[in-house]
């Protein structure tokens, strides 16, 4: 009986529209933000958002519906309900008695400053504290990123030679995606086997996700770290930015950014520091693909990262290992073990896919049989319960049957042959009733 | 009896249908029968919906079958013993003459079905015009119809034309009657293959010896005679009108000599010959001279170019039908029709038609010659002068000097870009029904439902059927255009009035200003309108 | 009177079913396990067993199953 | 999120005739150069905005030669600290800021050190569109692998047309129609008979804004869309495009002429040796020359 946790990756979107309005209202305060949610709606809000950005007072709703045509009202609803849902814009009533749009105001006028400006500067560059001795260029910043990343990653899979922090280990921990028995070291959930089988982005963006599910926990605004983030996700690679006036919990944040690689900080206590490309991709993703996988069950795969090849293992068993390519072999035991892993069958294929080198990417005799051996595993289906059977009369199992019904613990019945099956733990409370039905009669 | 109004042709008794002894009764435009006793047609059909009739012979039972164009079919079965044979002959010569009156009928009918039921549109347009009585069936179809076969070839040349079985003749399975004799039934169509076949001879002669000096009955008995037993005699009799005919088809032998020209279908030329037939000199045709023969090699000889003649002129029939339609009642003398029939295109040709495809063809440019301009405003291509504001060295250089200044310290300043009354004046002019957004019919018609639109659909369907009826009056001539000219333009009026306004109210109430779905159907109408009225004035005052 | 067992209902195909059921008779796991037999797609068995059952389920699978690749 | 979309790359051609805009801002002062260029910038920053993988240009088409105003030789990608450190100290979004800073920077430059010399005073807008095809193509050519680039040429008409062009006008919107590239116009003063035909070619939209002030909102609304989400939004109509020629002889707008079948010159009236290229027509029959009569293409 075993559990499998789905772990699904939001995108900014869904993250946003689960938050509260009011914090919704308070993020709109930072012009990085309004323009990182800009982005992320879909193309048509966009124009609307541009097609009112210079408005003051509303626009008759009547007259918006008719910006598109009819074929594409379907899109046009959408927009409507998007913009709605992130509090984009609000419906108000016109002198003329109906209907009308106006943008958010904060929204508006922050989205102008970040476009035309006007407001004051999201936070100072490093050109105020002179130029840099230990300037980074670009690719060793992407090295840092990188290779941090990776740490964390191979931290994961357990590898001896990755070290993190304890505070990061501890929230590796609270994501789910490790667990630590007392004592020992913490070892790869489930959950952290799909993150693995994640691209960068997603990675990043389930990881930061969950940063700020617990960043209340730690004490810090999420608001705050929000902004923060889009301002780093909207500053310019290779360039060093100050960490004058920045508040202590976001001083602490950085650290955890600089132990992602999201950031660059030479020492802990440099003044400045130089966002990488993780940081400015948070929104946009980057992902590498090195796999082909051939119809004889057999991958090659292109890369010579630690990670990447003991990733490949994990779901097949290698055959050969050259400087720049491994060959593995995908073979029932291993995808065995992966499912057993709590892989499921898509995730599986969706990995190999996000990491194919070209289209078509996995020929489907692979993808076929790989399905087939994730159905092998379940031909019995276990589901603990208690039997009940031998009732004197159809009236008391059918009694019995809606009361367990009513509770919904019936697992399953045979009304022919007066037999039922309820889950351990409403067997107590159907116990009782029967008692009691029995005392009754 | 129900309808004895009607004339009855021929009654028959003692017939049985469905084993039921009855009188089989044919009318001018029906065939009926009633039970024994009864008074009353059980069975009744109009000649119009007979496709054809089946009389099998060599059976114990003599019958005789109908089949409908509705795909069933009654079966008559006559039981008078003696006169069985008899009477089912005499039905059957009836509706020989009877069934072709009615057949044309019956087909244009047919075809006016037909296009109701594959061609949607036209059913709508029926239903708006006819069946509320707007102009009455005839108008329509009169237009349609004629509008099938005149205006747009390509519906009525589509049907193909059907060719003639090379056994026609041979299919008239002869009856022997006791003694040595045959008996031919021929049927309207066998004729009239028979005159597509020989459109020469046989047709002519029938034209002009039928009516007068011997009924039809004869001269099909000499034609056939002529067919099947004089022919091999080389020395036709004199007396025989077929003679000539016999002389004009000679020319098969003509055909024959110039042998098969296209290269395509000649077979001969497949084979090799080798030099010793002849030593290379050409064998002389067989048909040339025959007189060395045996008789009995002459006589299969001329079997065999019977048929050959035959299959030709089968042949032929079913070509001429191509290039000219149908008309060979004019085409009294077939022989140089049939020659150029068979009159081969040249080789060249249909090898090139053949074995070249243009789309292969690479094409060779023509060698280009250099252009020599001798006007140097050549350039300047086919844009009209704009009158030129010459401007003087002075105000250029005020110009240029304010807009340096200008630039000089310039700041982009973007956020008073745009004051928001500015923002909605624009947006004013830019929502629909604006400024810019006019001439929008198109997006007039894009806001309305789509039931609207199929509506307004069939509104310009009928406006414009109706309109060509008004338009097609002109020049008015004869005193039936007149008539149908006013009465088109009143038809027009209750038109407007009936379907249109309604439409127009309608519209109005569930939107603003979207009468301009309707403006151009109102200026189409108004100008058949203002042209009445200049005739019907210009009418007046000829009548002065 | 009503009587009560725990246990763990397994539903599966018949012919898995069959399987169970040879297991059952045969003792194959050291015991009967089977407490009823519910009807072709179910059959109602012990606790401890079920551990020890996917194993055996497991082995059948891979004595059926051979590699599709060849190295 | 990871998602390789294609690149859209707007080119935006500004008419920056300096002896127009003179006499514009003479006209009427509350809209001069300065406020175009604003506007221009604020729809260049919209659209980079937009998305992550939208590309800019800026080409100022001047009455002697058109420059380039963005993205600067000097740092071809465009994102990358501008010449003077122009920071973005108005929390404007550092790349745009950064464009800004250096459209402002050159066009000052490209302002203040003209001299007119006497001869031309049209604007070169055909070579301004030359050269943005030839920006576009360049662009393309340096993709990756996977992505594609959606290209599209937006030209801000201030001055008149200028019939010397015509030809390289016509050559560059066939080039352009081949790219499938839209070249959209938004017209200040008068039309422009050659951009209502470039953009009818090439499935752009054409605008003759009625009020110069609300520049920058007919720009976000008409033509920041590109060419699917056009497909959405009720746009105004197509202006109708007179498609009449004028005659070589007297210049004047004519339905059906005469062609010559050389050199293809229009005439409004026949005569026997074509006055362009000097072809002498051989004709015995003046009502011959129906032969030669052909219909000109007309609207």
């Amino acid at each position: 009986m075993k559990l499998r946790v789905q772990l699904q990756c939001k995108n900014l979107h869904e993250y946003l529209r689960e938050l509260s309005p009011e914090i919704l209202d308070r993020l709109y305060n930072h012009p990085a933000t309004c323009l990182a949610v800009y982005r992320e709606l879909p193309s048509l809000a966009k124009n609307y958002v541009m097609r009112m950005l210079f408005l003051d007072q509303p626009l008759p709703q009547a007259a918006v519906a008719l910006w598109v045509n009819k074929e594409s009202q379907k899109n046009h609803d959408e927009c409507v309900s998007v913009l709605a849902g992130l509090r984009l814009w609000h419906s108000q009533q016109l002198q003329g008695g109906l209907q009308g749009y106006i943008l958010n105001p904060v929204f508006k006028d922050n989205l102008r400053i970040a476009l035309l400006g006007g407001g004051q500067a999201w936070a100072d560059e490093g050109s105020s504290l002179g130029p840099d001795r230990h300037a980074r260029d670009i690719e060793s910043l992407d090295r840092y990123a990188m290779e941090r990343w990776e740490v964390i990653l191979h931290f994961m899979v357990g590898s001896p030679s990755a070290a993190v922090s304890q505070d990061l280990a501890q929230l590796l921990i609270q994501a789910g995606l490790m667990k630590s028995e007392a004592g020992e070291a913490p070892s790869i959930t489930s959950a952290g086997f799909q993150f693995l089988l994640l691209d960068t982005a997603s990675q990043l963006w389930y990881f930061t996700l969950q940063y700020l599910k617990t960043a209340q926990s730690r004490g810090m605004g999420l608001v705050e770290i929000l902004s923060f983030l889009f301002q780093l996700s909207f500053s310019t690679l290779g360039r060093d930015y100050s960490v004058e006036g920045m508040s202590e919990s976001l001083l602490i944040f950085l650290q955890h950014l600089r132990e992602f690689g999201l950031v660059f900080q030479r020492k802990r206590k440099s003044r400045r520091y130089y966002p990488t490309r993780l940081a400015i991709s948070l929104a946009a993703g980057i992902t590498s693909s090195f796999i082909v996988v051939e119809t004889n069950y057999r991958i090659y795969a292109y890369t010579n990262s630690e990670l990447q090849i003991s990733l490949v293992a994990l779901f097949s068993e290698m055959l050969y290992r050259f400087p720049n390519v491994v060959v593995a072999q995908v073979t029932r035991e291993s995808v065995q073990q992966a499912i057993a892993n709590g892989i499921t069958a898509q995730q599986y294929l969706l990995h190999r896919t996000s990491l194919a080198l070209q289209t078509p990417v996995l020929p489907p005799t692979i993808t076929d049989q790989i399905r087939l051996w994730e159905l092998e595993r379940d031909r019995l289906q276990f589901t603990e319960g208690v039997l009940y059977n031998q009732f004197l009369s159809q009236a008391d199992f059918e009694v019995l049957r809606d009361r367990a019904q009513g509770l919904d613990c019936l697992v399953w019945q045979d009304v022919a042959h007066r037999v039922m099956v309820v889950t351990p733990h409403g067997h107590s409370e159907v116990k009782r009733f029967w008692k009691q039905q029995k005392s009754h009669t | 009896m129900a309808s004895l109004s009607e004339e009855v042709l021929l009654v028959v008794k003692k017939v049985r249908q469905k084993k039921q002894d009855g009188t089989l009764y044919l009318m001018a435009e029906r065939i009926a029968w009633s039970p024994e006793g009864k008074d009353r047609f059980t069975v009744s059909h109009l000649y119009a919906d007979i496709r054809q009739k089946i009389s099998p012979d060599g059976k114990a039972k003599v019958q005789l079958q109908l089949v409908l164009h509705s795909g069933e079919s009654t079966t008559f079965h006559f039981s008078n013993d003696s006169t069985a044979l008899k009477d089912r002959e005499a039905a059957k010569e009836l509706l020989q003459q009877l069934l072709p009156k009615f057949k044309k009928k019956a087909n244009k009918e047919l075809e006016e079905k037909n296009m109701l039921q594959e061609d949607p549109v036209l059913f709508q347009l029926y239903k708006d015009l006819v069946v509320s009585q707007v102009i009455s069936a005839e108008e329509f179809w009169a237009n349609r119809l004629g509008g099938l076969n005149h205006t747009d070839p390509a519906v009525c040349n589509s049907k193909q034309e059907v060719g003639i079985s090379g056994a026609f003749l041979a299919d008239i399975r002869p009856q022997t009657d006791g003694c040595n004799g045959l008996r031919y039934n021929l049927t309207a169509d066998i004729i009239e293959s028979i005159f597509r076949t020989y459109p020469a001879t046989v047709k002519q002669k029938y034209c002009e010896s039928v009516p007068h000096d011997l009924t039809e009955k004869e001269f099909w008995t000499r034609f056939f005679q002529s067919q099947y037993f004089h022919r091999d005699r080389i020395n036709t009799s004199t007396q025989d009108i077929f003679t000539e005919c016999a002389k004009l088809d000679e020319k098969l032998k003509s055909m024959v000599v110039q042998g098969v020209k296209n290269p395509l279908v000649d077979l001969q030329s497949l084979e090799d010959k080798s030099l010793d037939e002849g030593y290379g000199v050409r064998t002389p045709l067989p048909s040339t001279s025959n007189s060395n023969r045996t008789v009995k090699e002459s006589s299969n000889y001329a079997i065999i170019k019977r048929f050959n003649h035959h299959s030709a002129m089968v042949l032929a029939a079913g070509s001429r039908k191509e290039n000219d339609q149908g008309s060979e009642t004019s085409s009294t003398d077939g022989n140089s029709r049939d020659s150029d029939l068979f009159q081969p295109p040249i080789k060249k040709v249909k090898l090139q038609e053949a074995i070249e495809y243009e789309d292969l063809q690479r094409e060779n440019g023509p060698n280009v010659v250099a252009l020599n301009l001798k006007k140097s405003d050549y350039a300047h291509g086919p844009v009209p002068l704009q009158s030129l504001k010459y401007t003087t060295s002075q105000e250029i250089i005020n110009s240029v000097n304010h807009i340096r200044h200008e630039m000089a310290n310039y700041k982009p300043n973007l956020t008073q870009v745009l004051t928001s009354a500015a923002a909605t004046s624009a947006i004013a002019a830019l929502s629909p029904g604006g400024l810019l957004m006019q001439t929008g019919s198109q997006q007039a018609i894009n806001m309305v439902p789509s039931d609207i639109q199929g509506e307004l659909k069939h509104l310009y369907t009928a406006a414009g059927e109706l309109l060509r009826h008004f338009w097609s009056c002109f020049p008015v001539n004869t005193p039936f255009l007149e008539e149908k000219l006013i009465k088109m333009k009143s038809t027009l009026e209750r038109f407007q009035t009936t379907k249109l306004c309604p439409f127009q109210e309608k519209i109005q109430r569930q939107y603003l200003n979207k009468n301009q779905l309707t403006a151009h159907l109102e200026q189409m109408l108004q100008t058949a309108y203002s042209k009445f009225h200049v005739w019907q004035t210009r009418r007046m005052m000829r009548k002065t | 009177m009503v009587n009560v067992h725990k246990g763990v209902l397994v539903e599966c195909d018949p012919a898995m079913k069959q399987f169970l059921l040879y297991l059952d008779e045969t003792m194959a796991l050291g015991k009967k396990f089977i407490l009823k037999d519910l009807d072709d797609t179910h059959v109602f068995i012990l606790v401890e067993v079920v551990q020890t059952l996917q194993e055996r389920v497991g082995k059948l699978i891979d004595q059926n199953s051979f590699t599709i690749t060849q190295k | 999120m990871a998602s390789e979309e294609e690149i859209s790359l707007l080119v935006i051609v500004v008419d920056v005739n300096p002896i127009w805009w003179g006499q514009q801002a003479q006209r009427e002062p509350e809209f001069t150069l300065s406020k175009c260029m604003d506007a221009v910038m604020v729809m260049a920053n919209s659209h980079v905005a937009m998305s992550r993988n939208n590309k800019l240009a800026v080409i100022a088409s001047h009455c002697q030669d058109s420059h380039f105003l963005y993205p600067s030789q000097s740092q071809p990608d465009g994102n990358g600290t501008p010449d003077d450190a122009c920071s973005s100290g108005d929390g404007k979004y550092e790349l745009l800021s950064i464009a800004n800073g250096i459209i402002a920077d050159r066009i000052r430059n490209l302002m203040s050190n003209i001299e007119v010399t006497g001869g031309s005073t049209d604007t070169l807008l055909a070579g301004s569109l030359a050269k943005a095809l030839c920006y576009i193509n360049r662009v393309s050519k340096e993709l990756e692998v996977g992505q594609e680039v959606k290209s599209r040429i937006l030209v801000i008409k201030a001055a008149d047309d200028c019939a010397l062009q015509y030809m390289n006008f016509m050559n560059v919107i066939f080039a352009a129609q081949k790219q499938s590239i839209l070249i959209d116009a938004c017209v200040l003063e008068s039309d422009s008979g050659l951009l209502q035909q470039a953009c009818d070619i090439t499935g752009g939209l054409y605008l003759k804004i009625p009020q110069k002030a609300a520049l920058a909102q007919y720009l976000l609304w008409v033509f920041l869309p590109d060419g699917e989400q056009r497909s959405q939004l009720l746009l105004p109509p197509p202006a109708h495009v007179d498609y009449r020629a004028a005659c070589f002889c007297h210049r004047n707008l004519i339905q059906i002429g005469y062609v010559c079948s050389v050199c293809l010159s229009i005439f409004c009236n026949f005569s026997p040796i074509c006055t362009t290229c000097e072809t002498a027509f051989k004709i015995q029959l003046p009502q011959m020359v129906k032969g030669k009569k052909k219909k000109f293409k007309a609207s």
